[in-house]
C-alpha cells in the first residue's frame, strides 16, 4: 500500500505543482492518475521513489516514510517506467533490462540471464537482445522499458505514460499486454496518462487530477462513469456529450450505438446485467 | 621532389618527433578538460567563467605563449616540455567547451531515467553521462588534435624542433619542396589522427553509429567550431 | 609580475605611440589583414555553405574540405606562399592564407545553420508555396543567422590571433613587437605584444557575441527567454 | 646521394643533461650554415672515433648559451662577433685578432673557443651590383651622397642594434628608413622593396645574385669569424679534430658550403661528409 | 473533386509508399485517411499539392492533372495544416497567417486585416497577432496553423494529423472548432490522422489504409462500422472487441454502457432511430 498524507509540493520557482494530496494505493491493484497537461501527475509519482521530495507532507509505502530510506536502493526496489521508454541509448537492449540488477552487483552472466526471460515476459525476441534501443519501433522500446521495470522483481510499478509516443494500433496492443501481465505479476502499478479512455481500460482505481493535483474524483472506472462527481469530470470524461451521450439505432445488421451526430460508435451486443 | 626522396629519414624523424609533441599535448589536453569541463557544466555560475578564461586562451598568441611560459615557469624554451605546455593550453581551450556542449547534449530524460532506475551521482556521471556526451566530446576532440598538431610547428621558432623545422630551413635555403613537404606531412598526420579518432570513436561508442539515419541534427561540430 | 608591469610600462610609453611602428598602426593593421582575409572567405565560404544547407549536398566534401583546411599550418602555408609568389607579392601570400583559415569555420558556421532549422519549417514554408529564393530568404537565411556570426566569430578570433605571424615576413601588425622582443631577448616587448593581440581578440569577441546575440530572431528568443514564465503562469 | 639514417642532422631531441655519460653534445642554430658545421665537428669526431650527440636547430643565442653553461651541450659553431656582443654589448673590438681576444676574457667560466677559422660570416650591409655602379658606391660612407630615400632591410632586430639605423647615422652620417624584411632581405633587396640589406657575408647569393658588399673602413660591424664554442671539460679531448676542421674551412669554403646547401640542395650530412673526405679529414 | 488516378510512388530508396492508389475526393466533404504509421497517408497528401510528385499515375482537381500547375502558384492556391503547425518561428502570429496573402503581392495592411479576421474566425484573441509562436500554447499554436492555411481562401484545404500533439481536451476542442468551421465554410478538406476516432468524428468519407496506402475501406463512418469489410477493419476500428462490443448495464443512475471487461464506456439516452 502507498499512501499520500497531505502532501504539498512547490518548486523553486514558485510553482505549486501538488497541493495538500491525499490518496491511498492498494497493493496490487493499478491505480491510474488521469488530468491535463502539467496538473501534477509525474510530480507525485516521482514522489513515491524519491525522485522528488515532498515539501511538506509524507508518502509512506507499507506504513513506512520513504524520506526514511535511501534513495537510491529505494529507486532500485521500485520499478519505474517513462514515456519514450527512457532507455540508455548506449546500451544494448539486455543492457538495458539488465541494468538494475547489474547495479545490484550481479553478475554479467546473471543479469544477461535475467534480462533474456524478461525479453520473454514481454513479449520481445531474444534475437534483438543485443540490439541498440535506436534499432528498435518505438513499441518495442516500450516493452524494454517495461522489462526494465520489472528486472528488480519490484513490488512496484510506476508508469509514467509509458505508452503515450507509439501509434493506437500498437498502444492498444501494449494495453492488452499490460493487463495481462498485471493478471499475471500482481504487482502495485501506479500509471500515469492524460488519456481517459486509457485510464478507464487499465485502472482499479481512477483519480481524475485538476492543476495542483487537485482530486476531482477517485473511483473505479464504472463508479466515476456512472455518477461523475461534477460537471468538469463529466465534461472530460465525455459521458454528457459526444461520443459517450449514445443512443441505439437498429440497422441492417443489428443494432449499434451512435452519437448526438449520428455517427456509429460501437455494436450492441447481448447480455445487459 | 628530389629533395623529398632525398630526404625521408628527415621527414620520417621530424614525423615522429610531432607526432609524439602533438599526441602528448592532445591527451594532455583532453584529460585536464574533462574535470574543467564538468565544472563549468555543472555549476552554472562558474560556466561563463571557465568558458571565457579557457576560450581567451585560444587568443594568445603562439609565438608569444611559447616565450612568455618558459620565462615565467622557469625550463628552457628550447625545450619539448615548453612546446607541449603550450599546446596543452591550446588544446584546453577548444576541449573545455566540447566538454560542455557534450554534458549538455545529454538528454535529461535519459539522466531522469537513470536516477530513477538507482544510479548514484557518481555512477551515473560514469556509466551514462560521459559516455553519452562522447560524440560530442569526440567531435571537440578531433577538431583539437588537427588544429594542435598544425599549431606544433610554431615550436621551430623558438628551438623546438618537428616538422616546422622544414618551414624555417626551407625558406633559408628556398627550397620549395621542402616547404610543402612539411605541409603536406603535417596535413597528412593530422587528418590520419583524425581519422583513427573517428575510428576509435564508432569501435567505442557503436550506439551512436546505429542512430536512425538521415536525422539531420546539427552535428557537435559547429559548436566546437565555435570554441575554436 | 615584475614582467607584466614592465610590459605594461612598454604598453604605456608615448614612445610606442609615434613614429612608423608605432602601435596605433600595428594595431589597425592587424585589423586590416584581419577584415580582409575575413571578408574575402566569407564572400567564397558562405554562399557555399548556404548552398550545402539548402540542397543538403556535398555536406561530405564541405567537412572533408574543412577538415584538410584546417589541418594546414598557416605559418608553412605563408612562407611557402611567399616563396612560390615572390617577395613582392607577400601580403598577397598572407591574405590567401589566412583566408584558408578563416573558410573552415565560416563554412561550417553557414551550413550548420542551416542544417539546425527544423525541417518542419522548411518544409512548411514550401508547403505554403514559397519559391526556393523565397525559403532561402525569408527562412533559412534569417534562422541559420545565429550559427553563421557563431562561424564568423571564431573565424575573427583564429584569424586575429594569427595574424601575428605577418610581421615574419614584414607585414607589420602586432606580431612585429614580439618577434623583434624575442630576437632582442625583450620579454616585456613580447608581452606587451601579445596583451595588445588578446585585447584586440576579445573585444573584436565581445562585439560579435553582440551581434551573434542580435542576429537571434525574436520568435526564436522568445521561445529561449519567455517559454519558462508562461509554463509558470500556466501552473499558478 | 649516399646520405644514411645514421648522420640524421637532427638526431632524437632528447631532454637536457644527457652529457653525463661522456656523449660530446653537439648543438646548431636554426640556420642551415651554422648546421652544416655543426655537422662537420660532429663527423669529425666520430671519425676520430667519439661518441657524439646531436642537438640542432635551436633559434636563439639565449635559449642555447644557457645550456652550455649548465654542460647540457658542449660544443657549439660559434661567430667571434656576435658571440662577443651577446656577452659583452659595449665592446670596442672590431677586427678578428681583437675580437677573438676579447671573447676569451668575456666568456662565462666554463667556455672556452678553440682556434678560431678564417672563414667568417659577418654582417654586413650590402646593395645590388646596378645600384652601386649607378651611385658609385664602394663603402658604406659613399651612401650618404645617395639622393633617394634609403630604405634598409633586415630581421626586425636590426632596428635596435647598435649597428643598425642608429649607428649608421652616428657613424657614417648615413639616414635610412628601415625595413623589417626578416629571411627575405635577399629576395627584397633583389625585388628593390628596399635598397640597402643586411645580409651575412657568406650568403651565397652574395655572388650567384651580383649583390656588392659595402666596405666598413669604420668598423660599424665586428669580425665574425666561425669559432668553436666548447665546454672546457671536454676541450681537450676535441681540440685537436676541431682545430684542424677550423684550420681547413677557408671564407671560400664555407660559402662553397652554402653553395651546396641552398642551390645543390645537398642534405646537410652529404655536404658534411663530402667537405671532410675533399679536406683530407676523414 | 480530387482524384488520384492509379497514382504509385516509389521513393529513390526503393520504398514504395503509395500502390496503384485511386480515389475520388467529393468537393465540399470532409475526407479522412486513416491508418498506422507509415502507411503512406502523408505521401498521398503531399501529391495533392505537388510537394510529392508521383512516379506513375496522376492527380486531378477538377479534371485538370496538378502536374500541369506550377507547383509554387498550386500550393499558394491550397491550405495545408501540419502536425506541430509548422509555423515560422520568426514570423508574429499575424505575419504566419498572411504568409500567402503577402507572397501573393497583398500590401502589408491589407494582408494584416486578413490575418486578424482569420484570428476571430479560429477563435483567436486579435491580441496575440503580434506574438511569436514560441509564447502560444500548442492548440492556439494549430488554430494560427489552420488561420494560415485558410488565408488564401482555398477551395482545398490539407491537414496532415493538425492535432496529434495537442493534449485530449485542447484536440476535443478544435475538433469541435473544425467541425463548425466547416459547416461555416464549406471547403473540401483532406484530413490525415491515425486515430480511428477522430476519423470518426470529423470525416463524411473516411479511408482506411494499410501500407503502401492500400485501400482496406472507403466509405461514410456509419458505413464502416455498420459494415466492416474485413477482420482487419473490424480490428481496427474495435468493432468486435473490447471497448467498441457494448452492452446495457442498468446503474441506479440509468442506464450506462460497458464494454467486455465491464468498464463503462458511454451512457445510454432516448431516441433510437
Ligand atoms: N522541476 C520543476 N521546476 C519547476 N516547476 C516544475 C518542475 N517540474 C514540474 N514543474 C511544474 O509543476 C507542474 C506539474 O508538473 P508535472 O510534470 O507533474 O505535470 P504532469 O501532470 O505530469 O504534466 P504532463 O501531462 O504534461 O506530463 C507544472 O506546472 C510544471 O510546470
Ligand atoms: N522522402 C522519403 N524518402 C524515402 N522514404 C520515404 C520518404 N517519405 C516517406 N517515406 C516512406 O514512405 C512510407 C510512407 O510514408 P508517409 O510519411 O506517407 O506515412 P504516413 O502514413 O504519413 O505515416 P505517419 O503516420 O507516421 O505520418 C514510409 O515507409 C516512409 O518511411
Ligand atoms: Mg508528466
Ligand atoms: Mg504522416
Amino acid at each position: 500500500m502507498i499512501e499520500f498524507r497531505n502532501v504539498t509540493k512547490r518548486f523553486p520557482d514558485g510553482t505549486v505543482a501538488v497541493d495538500s494530496f491525499d490518496l491511498v494505493i492498494p497493493s496490487r491493484k493499478t491505480t491510474v492518475f488521469v488530468g491535463s497537461s502539467g496538473c501534477g501527475k509525474t510530480t507525485l509519482l516521482r514522489m513515491i521513489n524519491r525522485m522528488v521530495e515532498p515539501t511538506s507532507g509524507t508518502v509512506e509505502i507499507d506504513g513506512e516514510d520513504v524520506a526514511a530510506k535511501k534513495a537510491v536502493a529505494l529507486r532500485r526496489s521500485i520499478g519505474y517506467v517513462m514515456q519514450n521508454s527512457g532507455l540508455m541509448p548506449h546500451f544494448t537492449v539486455a543492457e538495458n533490462i539488465a541494468t538494475v540488477p547489474r547495479l545490484n552487483g550481479g553478475t554479467r552472466r546473471a543479469a544477461r540471464a535475467r534480462a533474456l526471460e524478461l525479453m520473454e515476459t514481454v513479449g520481445l525476441d531474444a534475437t534483438m537482445a543485443d540490439r541498440y534501443p535506436s534499432q528498435l519501433s518505438g513499441g518495442q522500446q516500450q516493452r524494454v522499458g517495461v522489462a526494465r521495470g520489472l528486472a528488480a522483481d519490484p513490488n512496484i510499478l510506476l508508469m509514467d505514460e509509458p505508452f503515450g509516443a507509439v501509434d493506437p494500433i500498437v498502444r492498444a496492443e501494449l494495453q492488452t499486454e499490460l493487463i495481462r501481465l498485471q493478471q499475471e505479476l500482481d504487482k502495485t502499478v501506479v500509471f500515469v496518462t492524460h488519456d481517459i479512455d486509457e485510464a478507464f481500460l487499465l485502472g482499479d482505481q481512477v483519480a481524475i487530477l485538476a492543476a495542483g493535483a487537485q482530486r476531482l474524483q477517485v473511483g473505479s472506472p464504472s463508479e466515476i462513469t456512472e455518477n461523475p462527481a461534477d460537471e468538469f469530470v463529466a465534461a472530460f470524461i465525455g459521458a454528457e456529450r459526444g461520443k459517450r451521450a449514445l443512443r441505439v439505432k437498429q440497422t441492417p445488421h443489428g443494432p449499434v450505438l451512435v452519437d448526438a451526430e449520428g455517427r456509429t460508435q460501437g455494436v450492441l451486443v447481448e447480455g445487459g446485467a | 621532389m628530389d629533395w623529398v626522396s632525398d630526404n625521408l629519414d628527415l621527414i620520417g624523424t621530424l614525423t615522429l618527433d610531432h607526432l609524439r609533441q602533438s599526441v602528448i599535448a592532445i591527451v594532455a589536453g583532453f584529460l585536464l578538460s574533462l574535470p574543467l569541463g564538468w565544472v563549468a557544466w555543472r555549476y552554472r555560475l562558474l560556466r561563463g567563467w571557465v568558458i571565457t578564461v579557457t576560450g581567451l586562451l585560444y587568443t594568445i598568441p603562439s609565438l608569444a605563449l611559447l616565450m612568455i611560459l618558459p620565462v615565467v615557469a622557469g625550463y628552457p624554451a628550447t625545450s619539448e616540455t615548453n612546446l607541449v605546455i603550450a599546446l596543452t593550453i591550446y588544446a584546453i581551450a577548444i576541449m573545455v567547451r566540447a566538454v560542455t556542449d557534450g554534458l549538455d547534449s545529454v538528454d535529461p530524460a535519459v539522466r531522469r531515467s537513470a536516477t530513477a532506475v538507482g544510479y548514484g551521482d557518481g555512477r551515473r556521471f560514469w556509466a551514462v553521462d560521459l559516455p553519452l556526451a562522447g560524440p560530442v566530446i569526440l567531435a571537440g576532440l578531433r577538431v583539437t588534435a588537427v588544429s594542435t598538431i598544425s599549431l606544433a610547428t610554431v615550436g621551430i621558432l623558438v628551438g623546438v624542433t618537428n616538422l616546422g623545422y622544414l618551414f624555417t630551413n626551407g625558406l633559408q635555403r628556398r627550397i620549395i619542396p621542402e616547404v610543402l613537404a612539411g605541409i603536406v606531412a603535417v596535413a597528412l598526420i593530422a587528418l590520419l589522427v583524425d581519422l583513427l579518432l573517428m575510428l576509435a570513436g564508432r569501435a567505442l561508442m557503436p550506439w551512436a553509429r546505429s542512430k536512425a539515419p538521415a536525422k539531420r541534427k546539427p552535428a557537435a561540430e559547429p559548436t566546437a567550431e565555435a570554441a575554436a | 609580475m615584475n614582467l607584466l608591469s614592465e610590459a605594461f610600462k612598454w604598453l604605456t610609453d608615448p614612445e610606442q605611440w609615434t613614429g612608423p611602428n608605432a602601435l596605433q598602426h600595428l594595431l589597425l593593421q592587424q585589423l586590416y589583414f584581419t577584415a580582409i582575409a575575413v571578408g574575402i572567405a566569407a564572400v567564397l565560404a558562405v554562399p557555399l555553405g548556404w548552398a550545402i544547407g539548402h540542397t543538403g549536398k556535398g555536406r561530405e566534401v564541405a567537412v572533408a574540405f574543412a577538415g584538410a583546411a584546417r589541418a594546414v599550418p598557416s605559418f608553412g602555408l605563408l612562407v611557402l606562399l611567399v616563396l612560390l609568389f615572390g617577395v613582392l607579392h607577400k601580403p598577397e601570400a598572407a591574405v590567401v592564407t589566412f583566408v584558408i583559415l578563416a573558410i573552415p569555420p565560416l563554412l561550417a558556421g553557414a551550413y550548420a545553420g542551416f542544417e539546425a532549422i527544423d525541417r518542419r519549417t522548411v518544409d512548411a514554408a514550401r508547403a505554403v508555396g514559397m519559391t526556393e529564393a523565397q525559403i532561402l530568404w525569408r527562412v533559412e537565411v534569417p534562422l541559420g543567422l545565429p550559427l553563421l556570426v557563431g562561424g564568423f566569430r571564431s573565424a575573427v578570433l583564429q584569424v586575429v590571433a594569427t595574424v601575428t605571424i605577418a610581421a615574419y615576413v614584414n607585414l607589420g601588425g602586432l606580431g612585429l613587437p614580439i618577434i623583434t622582443g624575442l630576437s632582442l631577448r625583450r620579454y616585456e616587448v613580447v608581452l606587451g605584444g601579445a596583451v595588445l593581440v588578446a585585447v584586440l581578440a576579445l573585444v573584436l569577441d565581445a562585439l560579435l557575441a553582440l551581434a551573434q546575440w542580435a542576429a537571434v530572431p525574436h520568435g526564436v528568443l522568445a521561445a529561449q527567454g519567455l517559454a519558462p514564465r508562461r509554463r509558470a503562469e500556466n501552473a499558478t | 646521394m649516399t646520405g644514411c639514417s645514421s648522420e640524421d642532422p637532427l638526431g632524437e631531441n632528447e631532454s637536457t643533461g644527457e652529457s653525463a655519460n661522456g656523449a660530446i653534445v653537439i648543438g646548431s642554430q636554426a640556420y642551415y650554415s651554422n648546421e652544416i658545421v655543426a655537422e662537420i665537428y660532429a663527423q669529425a669526431l666520430e671519425g676520430a672515433g667519439q661518441e657524439v650527440e646531436r642537438r640542432f636547430s635551436i633559434g636563439q643565442r639565449d635559449a642555447y648559451i644557457p645550456e652550455l653553461e649548465s654542460g647540457a651541450i658542449t660544443l657549439f659553431p660559434e661567430y667571434t662577433g656576435n658571440l662577443l656582443q651577446f656577452f659583452d654589448a659595449e665592446t670596442e673590438a672590431r677586427s678578428p685578432e681583437d675580437v677573438y681576444a676579447a671573447l676569451q676574457g668575456a666568456l662565462p667560466e666554463g667556455l672556452t673557443v678553440l682556434e678560431q677559422s678564417t672563414a667568417s660570416d659577418q654582417d654586413s650591409y650590402t646593395v645590388t651590383k646596378a645600384f652601386a655602379d649607378e651611385n658609385g658606391l664602394a663603402s658604406i660612407a659613399d651612401l650618404a651622397n645617395v639622393s633617394e630615400t634609403l630604405t634598409l632591410g633586415g630581421p626586425p632586430e636590426l632596428a635596435e642594434r647598435p649597428y643598425g639605423p642608429t649607428g649608421l647615422e652616428d657613424v657614417y652620417g648615413v639616414q635610412v628608413e628601415f625595413s623589417a624584411t626578416g629571411d627575405t632581405t635577399v629576395e627584397d633587396l633583389v625585388a628593390g622593396t628596399v635598397n640597402v640589406a643586411n645580409v651575412f657575408t657568406a650568403d651565397p647569393r652574395i655572388q650567384t645574385d651580383d649583390l656588392v658588399v659595402l666596405e666598413d673602413p669604420e668598423s660599424l660591424f665586428l669580425a665574425s669569424n666561425v669559432v668553436p664554442l666548447v665546454s672546457e671539460d671536454i676541450a681537450d679531448e676535441v681540440s685537436e679534430v676541431i682545430n684542424a676542421v677550423s684550420a681547413a674551412l677557408t671564407p671560400e669554403g664555407l660559402v662553397g658550403l652554402n653553395v651546396q646547401s641552398t642551390v645543390d640542395q645537398m642534405s646537410t650530412p652529404d655536404i658534411a661528409k663530402q667537405w671532410l673526405a675533399d679536406n683530407g679529414l676523414s
